[in-house]
């Protein structure tokens, strides 16, 4: 029972928490902005409380949550980056008066983050995940702006049909495994037929949420249009939940060489589409979800590599968990700063932009930073599982990366975004919080007892594609590259899609194909009158012809009678 | 049975059949009512022939009679366009053609049952004979009627009681135009008036062992009324006294079949002792029942001052 | 008392009843009246208890004797039917009463017939008499008297409403005389074969022969006549919609089982020898044929008397479709039930209509707006008795129709079933019609009351109806007890 | 067994209210109200009772002959009390926004008695034990509802009246004939789990698959399947707490309880399987599933979008039923339930739109989050639950479908499942998008007041509903919960079927 | 044993004869001739078979008798329906009849 009552408070708390918290929305002053910290007990927990799972059968399906070690490196970066949004947030939006809403929105959302790490079953993997997903609507659509809600609109169709993949991905793992608990799926069998639906609705449906290509058309509208606060943990962290999904719903560790394969040419193609689209773009926001794409691509390569060679499936969740954790915080403390820049003053915008450069630098792997050692693990599995080919690639990839980083800075430098406010004490504390998220592991790796094997060639692999990057930039810009002459809006794919159904809206196409009445609902018509009435007057004038023959009618039934009877 | 005998049979057949014949083609109604009491009339005779003095009897009284008086009296009262009819029974067309057909197959299959009867035939004649000790009369016919099937009876009188009534229910008629009666039946009515309350009394009386009866009885005494009527023209109306002699027949009778079912018998069982009586009871109340009821049917629901003329 | 004292009562009663009221007049015939209906449904329930306790009894009048004297005879059919009669003849009379009253309350009676309405009673008494006497009686030529008797007395009061109704009732006249005329004729060629008049002697010397067989045709073409079936039902909407509104009452739900029970009486009880399967083919297509035209005519009728007079016509078809499946035990307490639950609904329903009638002024189905809301009484009650003749559940109709069904699946004859499923829908079709502007709102203003009682007795017609959906079991065991 | 009075004063119960209401005057209120809510707590109690007994153990079957060999029984098993809860839980919230809902309307004695003959019809239909039961209650439930539907009295009431009449009448006779007819093939039969048609083996096939057909098609009217659902739109007429009542509770889920009813205690599944009746069942339905949503797509009236709504989620539980296996089955057994939870919140939602402000048209919800936050929230979560969107109670049953699917093999279905979903969001997603993200665009068309949402009696049945709604789905697995009960059912049929 | 036979005969012809007027027949009055003829066929054929044995069985007599007084009673009923009819439609022929010659 007391087992119950604690694993219950650690493992389920954490998710509660942002939704009790809610109600201090519905207090007074002060009390309320306690609501930027209802992250903490997640971040604590994820810190602190030991590994284990309890099961709470009275709840949805039978409910198993817990902390696994995946788990942990998870909640601890979604923590992170819940509390230092939370807290720049509430500064950042003190003059909206949309804050509680945002917040509700928000609190929501991260709930339903923390849930879907801390779920063990996939039920309410689900429900978190719908609950996140759901509740993060309301923060891409925050501004009320037509952009937000056209963003909002893409995002919430794709949210929909992620749900529905989901769902059935679900039903076919449970099919399965006779089980809703993820530690049951692996051990389904690889023989089945449904298997490969199963893994396909897998992919669909979290890769909606990863932003895999050719499903990641939400993301570049939908992160771009949230508040700052909002982008930084949709692209930081919520991403990861669709990351997770994967390593939790996904065989890893059973070959599915052909989804590996698939897996490996979409994630390349997301490394260097997302981020060659997002060096054309003339958001900063819009380039940092580009970026995204591309980094999660990175990740998408290695899950392709773990299914097709089941081997290096430990390995490569490892690597995958560990490049996620560096991808949060840098990605995050980019979109900080990016809503700081602008508006900051001249001396802490030097701050700004040197705490922009440091994740610029990580997501680009320069040595010494989180990145590089997260993409030198990336590439380690990789090549281990002999996929020596992808290797090369990958390289090039971080000089599409410092385009794109680039881009960003520089877009940044110039953007001004309307509506901000100077930063005040409550945006420092959360960007300082993800500086130091981010830096740390730089800290972490420095003290570490272990020889991190920097070897001179390894170093010059991590610099080379930087240094490639940068040239590229350089020349387009002695070129005279008009970047914004040959930027591209954002939504890409969606655009040709939308091009296509434009004027053939969907809502009228339906209203249009099917008849106004219902086919069946009987509307007696005129005909239909009319015919009565014809029928009327036949038969009165049939009683009346009767009425005039009764004798003979009598007669004839007598006689009928006679013949039936004889 | 000689041959003379079955001539006139015959021929008293064929005329009967022709007279029907014409009565039905006529179109002047008149003419085809005349006929129709001169049907009646022979058609008496063949019931005397059929040895059914009776039944000749009540359909020289009844049948032919009032029938008679009531068809010239509504006929009168239609007026000379009413009494025309200008229906041309033999113009054939597909219905009647049908009905000729149909009615032709019931002729043929009644005719055979006619012919197809065993010749020993006795029907319920020995039964009637063998009950007839105890029925308190000696005609068979009044021992059926009354005795035998009086319940019958009993609900006749109940049909005639209601032929009035309905008649009462209906809207008062226009009264005819008044004609003057003349001497010579004004002198018929001094005449033949008490000569046919006698006439009737006889007919009650013998009733119970020579032809003869309570109905014949009351249709004389009722052509005596419409005799009256005719000469001097009264209306009869619905008061109380009317009403309970038109009720009185009726209630005896009923009267009687309650009493003897209180006295332990069974409806209408008349113990043989006293059948004789309570025959000749329930008949002399019937009869007088029955000829204000078919006096009043004669006469009408016409009142003084209540007629409505027709539009 | 015993079933035969029962029996003597029903015959007297009503008749003495009747000659009272014609003498006592226009001042107490409606109390006469009331007091003997009420005496005679009491005695009706009482013979059924008799019967169902002591079985079936043969009663000679006047202690003769078949084949020379009158036999009663009672079953449970005819405790059956009595005890509809007496049921739904009680609750007429009530309505009857207030309806009649010397005092004009009601629009349909021109006034100057107030001075006449007093002939109702003992007409109506006789009618009851009548039909008693028919249902009791085991002679054929006693039958035909009864019938002139029912006929005569049904005449007289349709011809009470006046104006169309004259014609309407020569009409009905006309044919009944020809009717009966060819009984006698079936009655004579009997006679003239078997030498008896008794409906149990005849039973076992039947045989079959061509005049058999005509009198067996004739009599029931006569019989069918008078009960209204399809396609000799054409008298019976102007004669049953134009009369007063007990009468009307009294004619559908009561005067036109007579019919009916005499062809069941004739085939199921004296001429069973015959073979006569097509015959019942024939009566259960006549019926389904009636179910449908009387339906459809009903569905048509701008007014409401017409239309529950059309609704009649339709009516006594499932009562025909009996004789199909007449071979299962269920198919005859069905049939009954159903007329049972048609009788008193369909005098509910007349009554009903005579509401409407009063306190509109006419009984245009069109517009009747609101008269849920005017007259919820008489509202329930017309929903109550549609429910009964639709066949919905629990109703007698219902219970009735279901009987059928069953015995027309048992027989396996699956189409008579549909027929009479398809017709319960047809009927809920044109009575939820009219049903449907009971609800329409805003209510139109009447100008009138409905006679005291009217409203009363159609809801207590209407309960009876549904209620009869429980006398499927007692109704069963009647019979029996008639058979046994 | 001693405790036979209690089914019958459940279905006493509601009749006696009823009868008694009936005989009120309409301005009485305070009684008729005490009246009501006595009788939905009494209700209430005896279905407590029940519920414990039954799952103890005990049997409360009553019986009373109508005919010989014709009984109405009325029995107490585990599918019996699923609806029967479900019905005494719903009047009780029903007749309390009801309440609120007509205050000073008129006829309102009409309206509750009405109210409370249609629960007994309702009770009648879950109680009964065998399939002339069944229709007797069943067809008293057309006659019931029928006033309810036309209460307004306007000739638009009156057409919608007919309409509903003629298929529900038209389904009445079909069923009459059906039920004569199972009569005729195995006689007077109790219920039984597993069904006891089967003995008459596959040789019948012909007739048995008509009968079924007969039946479904009787049966069908009511459960709204599609050529036969044209009925419940148009009675969109009615009253709010009627249509709540109409779609939620009494007359949709009687149809889709019956089916239940026919496929596994009359036929048996297995039994339905073999004659091979159950995939043209599941085609239909899963028809019917897709078409309602389509049609529900293109209306602009709430209360049709609903009505379409119904129409596509009731196929879900029909659905689940000719899906053979206890898993899908616990999925429609749970859906009959949860659909009613969903439904009826959706419905009084509407009401309340409607009775506060007179919305009555999905382009006039923009902003009306903000003006009736509660109301709002609580379709909101009807809303989700419709689409499935976890925790809510609409999950739980997809959950249910899709793996029961799975587990038949039947793969198709799990994609007729996702495109309804998709196509519930399609519907439902837009009016939560206008309602809460929205600006308010044009005025009220008929504020009544300006106190916070509507008044406390409309709203706090909607929220009690939407709770529920939510709680069902959010502890399914708790030991009381419907789904527990659908897994008891399941396990009963699918145990003794083998 | 031929008279009856005869007037049997002659009863039957009346009979069929009258019953066709009947059918044929449209004015009221006419058809209400119509079916007292037809009662008298049927009558004579029922008296006719009383006479067959000796002494004559006098059951159908009593039936005719009877049958006579009921036949009269429709008749008068018939007519005062008639007259009534007539003077308020001023027609003799019943509805359905009257525009047919």
């Amino acid at each position: 029972m007391l087992d119950l009552l604690l694993g219950s408070a650690l493992w389920l708390g954490p998710a509660l928490a942002p939704l009790v918290a809610l109600l201090l929305l519905l207090v007074g002053s002060w009390p309320r902005a306690a609501v930027a910290f209802a992250a903490l007990p997640a971040l604590l927990v994820a810190l602190f409380a030991p590994t284990g799972t309890v099961d709470l059968p009275w709840l949805l399906l039978g409910t198993r949550v817990g902390l696994d070690e995946t788990g942990r490196i998870f909640l601890i970066f979604t923590a992170s980056l819940w509390l230092a949004a939370g807290i720049h947030g509430w500064s950042y939006l003190h003059e909206d008066r949309r804050r509680a809403t945002f917040f509700a929105f928000f609190n929501t959302a991260m709930a339903g983050n923390f849930g879907v790490v801390l779920a063990q079953d996939a039920v309410s993997f689900y429900v978190f995940f719908a609950l996140m997903s759901f509740a993060s609507y309301g923060l891409v659509v925050h501004t009320r702006s037509p952009d937000a809600f056209h963003a909002g609109r893409v995002y919430i169709v794709l949210v929909i049909a992620g749900e529905l993949a989901l769902f059935v991905a679900i039903v076919l793992w449970m099919n399965l495994s006779g089980s809703i608990y993820f530690s049951d799926f692996i051990a389904s069998s690889t023989a089945a037929p449904t298997r490969d639906w199963a893994i396909a609705a897998t992919l669909i449906a979290l890769g909606i949420k990863v932003g895999a290509v050719p499903l990641h058309v939400w993301l570049p509208l939908a992160h771009p249009a949230a508040p700052t606060p909002a982008s930084a943990v949709l692209s930081g962290a919520m991403i990861k939940a669709g990351l997770l999904g994967w390593l939790r719903f996904l065989p890893l560790g059973t070959a599915a060489p052909g989804w590996g394969h698939t897996m490996i040419m979409l994630g390349l193609t997301a490394v260097f589409g997302g981020a060659l689209i997002g060096a054309l773009q003339r958001e900063p926001k819009s380039a940092l979800a580009y970026s995204s794409i591309s980094q999660m691509g990175f990740i998408t390569v290695l899950l392709g590599v773990a299914l097709s060679a089941p081997e290096a499936a430990p390995a490569a969740g490892l690597a995958a968990a560990l490049y996620a954790f560096h991808h949060a915080f840098a990605k995050a403390l980019l979109f900080l700063g990016v809503s700081m820049l602008g508006v900051a003053s001249r001396l802490a915008r030097g701050a700004v932009a040197g705490g922009m450069v440091l994740p610029a630098l990580a997501l680009a792997g320069a040595p010494l930073t989180s990145g590089a050692v997260a993409k030198a693990e990336l590439k380690a599995v990789v090549i281990a599982a002999g996929w020596k080919s992808v290797a090369l690639p990958l390289s090039l990839a971080a000089a599409a990366t410092t385009l794109v980083m680039l881009r960003t800075l520089y877009l940044a430098r110039h953007a001004s975004s309307p509506g901000a406010h100077a930063p005040n004490w409550g945006m420092w504390a959360g960007w300082w919080l993800l500086v130091i998220g981010c830096a740390g592991p730089i800290w972490f790796f420095a003290q570490a007892p272990v020889d991190l094997g920097i070897s001179f060639g390894e170093l010059a692999n991590a610099v080379w594609p930087i240094g490639l990057g940068l040239a590229l930039a350089l020349a387009g810009r002695r070129l005279q590259w008009s970047v914004d002459r040959l930027s591209l809006p954002p939504g890409d794919l969606l655009l040709l899609l939308l091009r296509a159904w434009r004027g053939a809206n969907f809502a009228s196409a339906v209203r249009r194909a099917l008849p106004k009445p219902d086919l069946l609902s009987p509307r007696p018509g005129l005909a239909l009158r009319m015919g009565l009435s014809r029928a009327e007057a036949v038969l009165s004038e049939a009683e009346v012809v009767l009425a005039r023959r009764a004798g003979l009618a009598v007669l004839l039934v007598a006689a009928v009678i006679l013949l039936a009877i004889s | 049975m000689t041959a003379d005998a079955a001539a006139l049979d015959i021929l008293l057949a064929v005329l009967l059949v022709f007279l029907v014949w014409r009565l039905l083609t006529l179109s002047d109604l008149f003419k085809a009512t005349i006929l129709f009491i001169v049907f009646g009339l022979l058609l008496s005779l063949a019931w005397v022939r059929l040895r059914a003095p009776d039944v000749a009897l009540a359909e020289a009284a009844i049948g032919s009679g009032v029938t008679g008086a009531l068809v010239l009296d509504a006929l009168r009262r239609l007026g000379a366009h009413g009494a025309v009819d200008e229906a041309r029974p033999l113009r054939l067309n597909l219905a009647r053609l049908s009905g000729g057909l149909l009615v032709a197959c019931l002729g043929a299959i009644l005719l055979w049952s006619v012919l197809s009867l065993p010749a020993g035939w006795r029907g319920l004649s020995a039964e009637a004979m063998a009950a007839m000790p105890h029925s308190g009369v000696t005609n068979p016919v009044t021992a059926s009627l009354l005795n035998f099937r009086s319940h019958d009876t009993l609900l006749e009188i109940a049909v005639l009681m209601l032929a009035v009534l309905g008649v009462w229910t209906l809207d008062a008629e226009p009264k005819p135009s008044a004609e003057p009666a003349g001497p010579i039946l004004d002198l018929l009515v001094r005449i033949l008036l008490p000569l046919m309350v006698v006439v009737a009394g006889y007919l009650l009386w013998a009733g119970g062992h020579a032809p003869g009866g309570a109905f014949q009885g009351a249709a004389v005494l009722a052509a005596g009324g419409i005799l009256l009527h005719l000469a001097r023209p009264f209306y009869l109306g619905n008061h109380v006294i009317i009403r309970l002699v038109i009720g009185f027949g009726f209630a005896v009778f009923l009267a009687i079949g309650v009493m003897l079912v209180v006295g332990g018998g069974r409806f209408l069982e008349f113990p043989s002792r006293h059948a004789g009586t309570l025959i000749l009871v329930v008949e002399a109340a019937a009869t007088i029942s029955i000829a204000l009821i078919l006096l009043a049917l004669f006469v009408g629901n016409v009142r003084e001052g209540a007629g409505r003329d027709a539009p | 008392m015993t079933t035969a004292a029962w029996m003597e009562a029903l015959l007297a009663a009503p008749l003495a009843g009747a000659v009272i009221a014609l003498i006592s007049g226009r001042r107490a015939a409606a109390l006469v009246g009331v007091v003997t209906a009420f005496a005679t449904a009491a005695a009706s329930i009482a013979l059924a208890f008799a019967v169902s306790r002591s079985g079936v009894l043969r009663y000679a009048v006047g202690g003769w004797g078949r084949p020379l004297g009158i036999d009663l005879y009672v079953d449970g059919l005819a405790a059956v039917m009595v005890a509809i009669t007496g049921v739904v003849g009680a609750c007429i009379s009530v309505c009857a009463a207030g309806y009649f009253a010397p005092k004009p309350t009601h629009a349909d009676l021109p006034s100057d017939k107030h001075d006449r309405a007093w002939l109702y009673w003992p007409l109506w008494l006789m009618l009851w008499g009548g039909m008693n006497a028919l249902y009791l009686s085991a002679d054929l030529f006693n039958i035909y008297v009864t019938q002139e008797l029912i006929g005569l007395s049904g005449i007289g009061l349709i011809a009470l409403a006046g104006g169309s109704a004259i014609s309407a009732a020569l009409r009905y006249l006309l044919l009944a005389l020809a009717g009966s005329l060819l009984y006698i004729v079936g009655v004579e060629l009997l006679y003239a074969g078997y030498a008896t008049l008794d409906l149990q002697q005849l039973r076992d010397r039947i045989d079959a022969n061509p005049s058999t067989f005509a009198a067996a045709a004739l009599m029931t073409a006569g019989l069918l006549a008078k009960s209204a079936l399809f396609p000799l039902h054409f008298w019976l909407p102007p004669a049953h919609g134009h009369a007063p509104v007990p009468v009307s009452a009294a004619l559908s739900a009561l005067v036109i089982k007579t019919g009916f029970y005499l062809v069941v009486r004739l085939w199921l009880h004296v001429l069973p020898g015959l073979a006569w399967a097509h015959l019942a083919t024939l009566l259960g297509v006549l019926g389904a044929a009636a179910v449908f035209w009387g339906g459809v005519q009903a569905l048509m009728q701008e007014r409401l008397k017409m239309m529950v007079a059309y609704s009649t016509v339709a009516q006594v078809g499932y009562l025909f479709m009996l004789f199909p499946v007449a071979s299962v035990p269920e198919a005859l307490p069905g049939a009954l039930l159903l007329a049972a639950s048609h009788a008193a609904a369909k005098a509910a329903l007349f009554m009903c209509a005579g509401s409407v009638l009063a306190v509109y002024g006419h009984d245009r189905i069109r517009s009747i707006n609101g008269i849920g809301t005017r007259m919820p009484l008489t509202a329930v009650a017309f929903a109550l008795s549609g429910i009964s003749l639709i066949g919905l559940p629990p109703s007698g109709g219902f219970a009735g129709k279901w009987l059928l069904i069953s015995a027309a699946f048992a027989a396996g004859a699956w189409w008579w079933a549909a027929i009479i499923v398809l017709g319960g829908l047809l009927s809920a079709v044109y009575l939820l019609r009219a049903l449907a502007f009971a609800f329409l709102e805003p209510p139109i203003a009447g100008f009138g009351r409905a006679p005291w009682g009217m409203e009363a007795t159609s809801l207590v017609l209407a309960f009876i109806a549904v209620g009869l959906n429980f006398a499927a079991r007692p109704l069963s065991e009647l019979l029996n007890a008639g058979a046994g | 067994m001693t405790g036979a009075w209690i089914p019958l004063a459940a279905v006493g119960t509601p009749l006696l209210t009823g009868i008694v209401i009936f005989l009120l005057a309409d301005w009485r209120v305070a009684l008729r109200t005490a009246l009501n809510l006595s009788g939905a707590f009494v209700k209430l109690v005896l279905v407590a009772v029940m519920l414990r007994g039954v799952a103890n153990g005990y049997d409360y079957s009553v019986r009373v002959a109508i005919v010989p060999g014709l009984d109405i029984v009325l029995i107490t098993d585990a599918l019996a009390l699923l609806f029967l809860t479900l019905s005494a839980g719903l009047w009780a919230l029903t007749t309390i926004y009801a309440v609120g809902y007509l205050e000073n309307a008129p006829h309102r004695s009409r309206f509750f008695g009405f109210f409370s003959l249609c629960i007994v019809a309702t009770t009648g239909i879950a109680l009964a034990g065998n399939l002339f039961t069944l229709f007797v209650f069943y067809e008293i439930l057309t006659l019931v509802t029928y006033p309810l539907v036309i209460h307004r009295g306007t000739r638009e009431a009156l057409a919608a009246g007919r309409v509903y009449l003629r298929y529900t009448l038209a389904g009445g006779a079909v069923l009459l004939f059906a039920v004569a007819w199972s009569h005729a093939l195995a006689g007077p039969h109790d219920f039984v789990a597993g069904g006891y048609l089967r003995e008459l083996g596959t040789d019948q096939r012909l007739s048995l698959t008509l009968l079924f057909g007969a039946l479904i098609a009787g049966f069908g009217v009511k459960a709204a399947l599609f050529p036969l659902h044209g009925w419940l739109p148009a009675a969109m007429v009615a009253p709010a707490p009627v249509s709540a009542l109409l779609h939620a509770v009494a007359v949709v889920k009687a149809g889709a309880f019956a089916i239940i009813r026919v496929v596994y205690d009359v036929f048996g599944v297995e039994f339905a399987e073999a004659l091979g009746v159950l995939g043209p069942l599941a085609v239909l339905s899963a028809f019917t599933i897709l078409y309602g949503s389509l049609r529900a797509l293109a209306q602009d009236e709430l209360k049709k979008r609903l009505a379409y709504s119904t129409v596509s989620q009731v196929s879900y539980i029909v659905l689940g039923v000719a899906v053979l296996g206890p898993l899908s089955t616990i999925g429609a057994l749970v859906h009959l339930v949860n659909q009613g939870l969903m439904k009826i919140t959706l419905f009084l939602s509407a009401g309340n739109l409607a009775e506060t402000l007179g919305v009555h048209h999905v382009h006039e919800m923009n902003g009306v989050g903000r003006r009736m936050p509660l109301t709002m929230a609580a379709f909101t979560i009807g809303a989700l639950g419709m689409i499935g969107v976890p925790p809510t109670a609409g999950f739980v049953t997809k959950i249910y479908l899709g793996t029961g699917a799975a587990e038949a093999g039947q793969w198709w279905v799990i994609v007729i499942l996702a495109a309804s979903s998709l196509l519930n969001a399609c519907y439902f997603l837009p009016i939560l998008y206008s309602a809460w993200f929205q600006p308010q665009t044009a005025p009220w068309p008929h504020e009544h007041g300006t106190g916070f949402d509507a008044k406390a009696t409309l709203l706090v049945p909607v929220l009690f509903s939407a709770a529920f709604a939510l709680g069902v789905g959010l502890f399914a697995d708790t030991p009381v919960s419907p789904l527990e009960w659908a897994k008891l059912i399941s396990q009963r049929e699918f145990g003794y079927a083998r | 044993m031929t008279t009856p036979i005869v007037y049997a005969s002659a009863g039957v012809a009346m009979l069929c004869i009258a019953l066709f007027g009947f059918l044929t027949a449209r004015h009221v009055l006419r058809r209400i001739l119509a079916l007292n003829i037809v009662g008298s066929g049927v009558f004579m054929m029922l008296v006719a078979l009383a006479a067959r044995p000796d002494p004559p069985d006098p059951i159908p007599h009593a039936l005719v008798m009877t049958g006579i007084v009921v036949g009269v009673c429709v008749t008068a009923l018939a007519l005062a329906l008639l007259r009534r009819m007539f003077a308020d439609e001023g027609s003799a022929r019943l509805p359905e009849d009257r525009e047919f010659g």
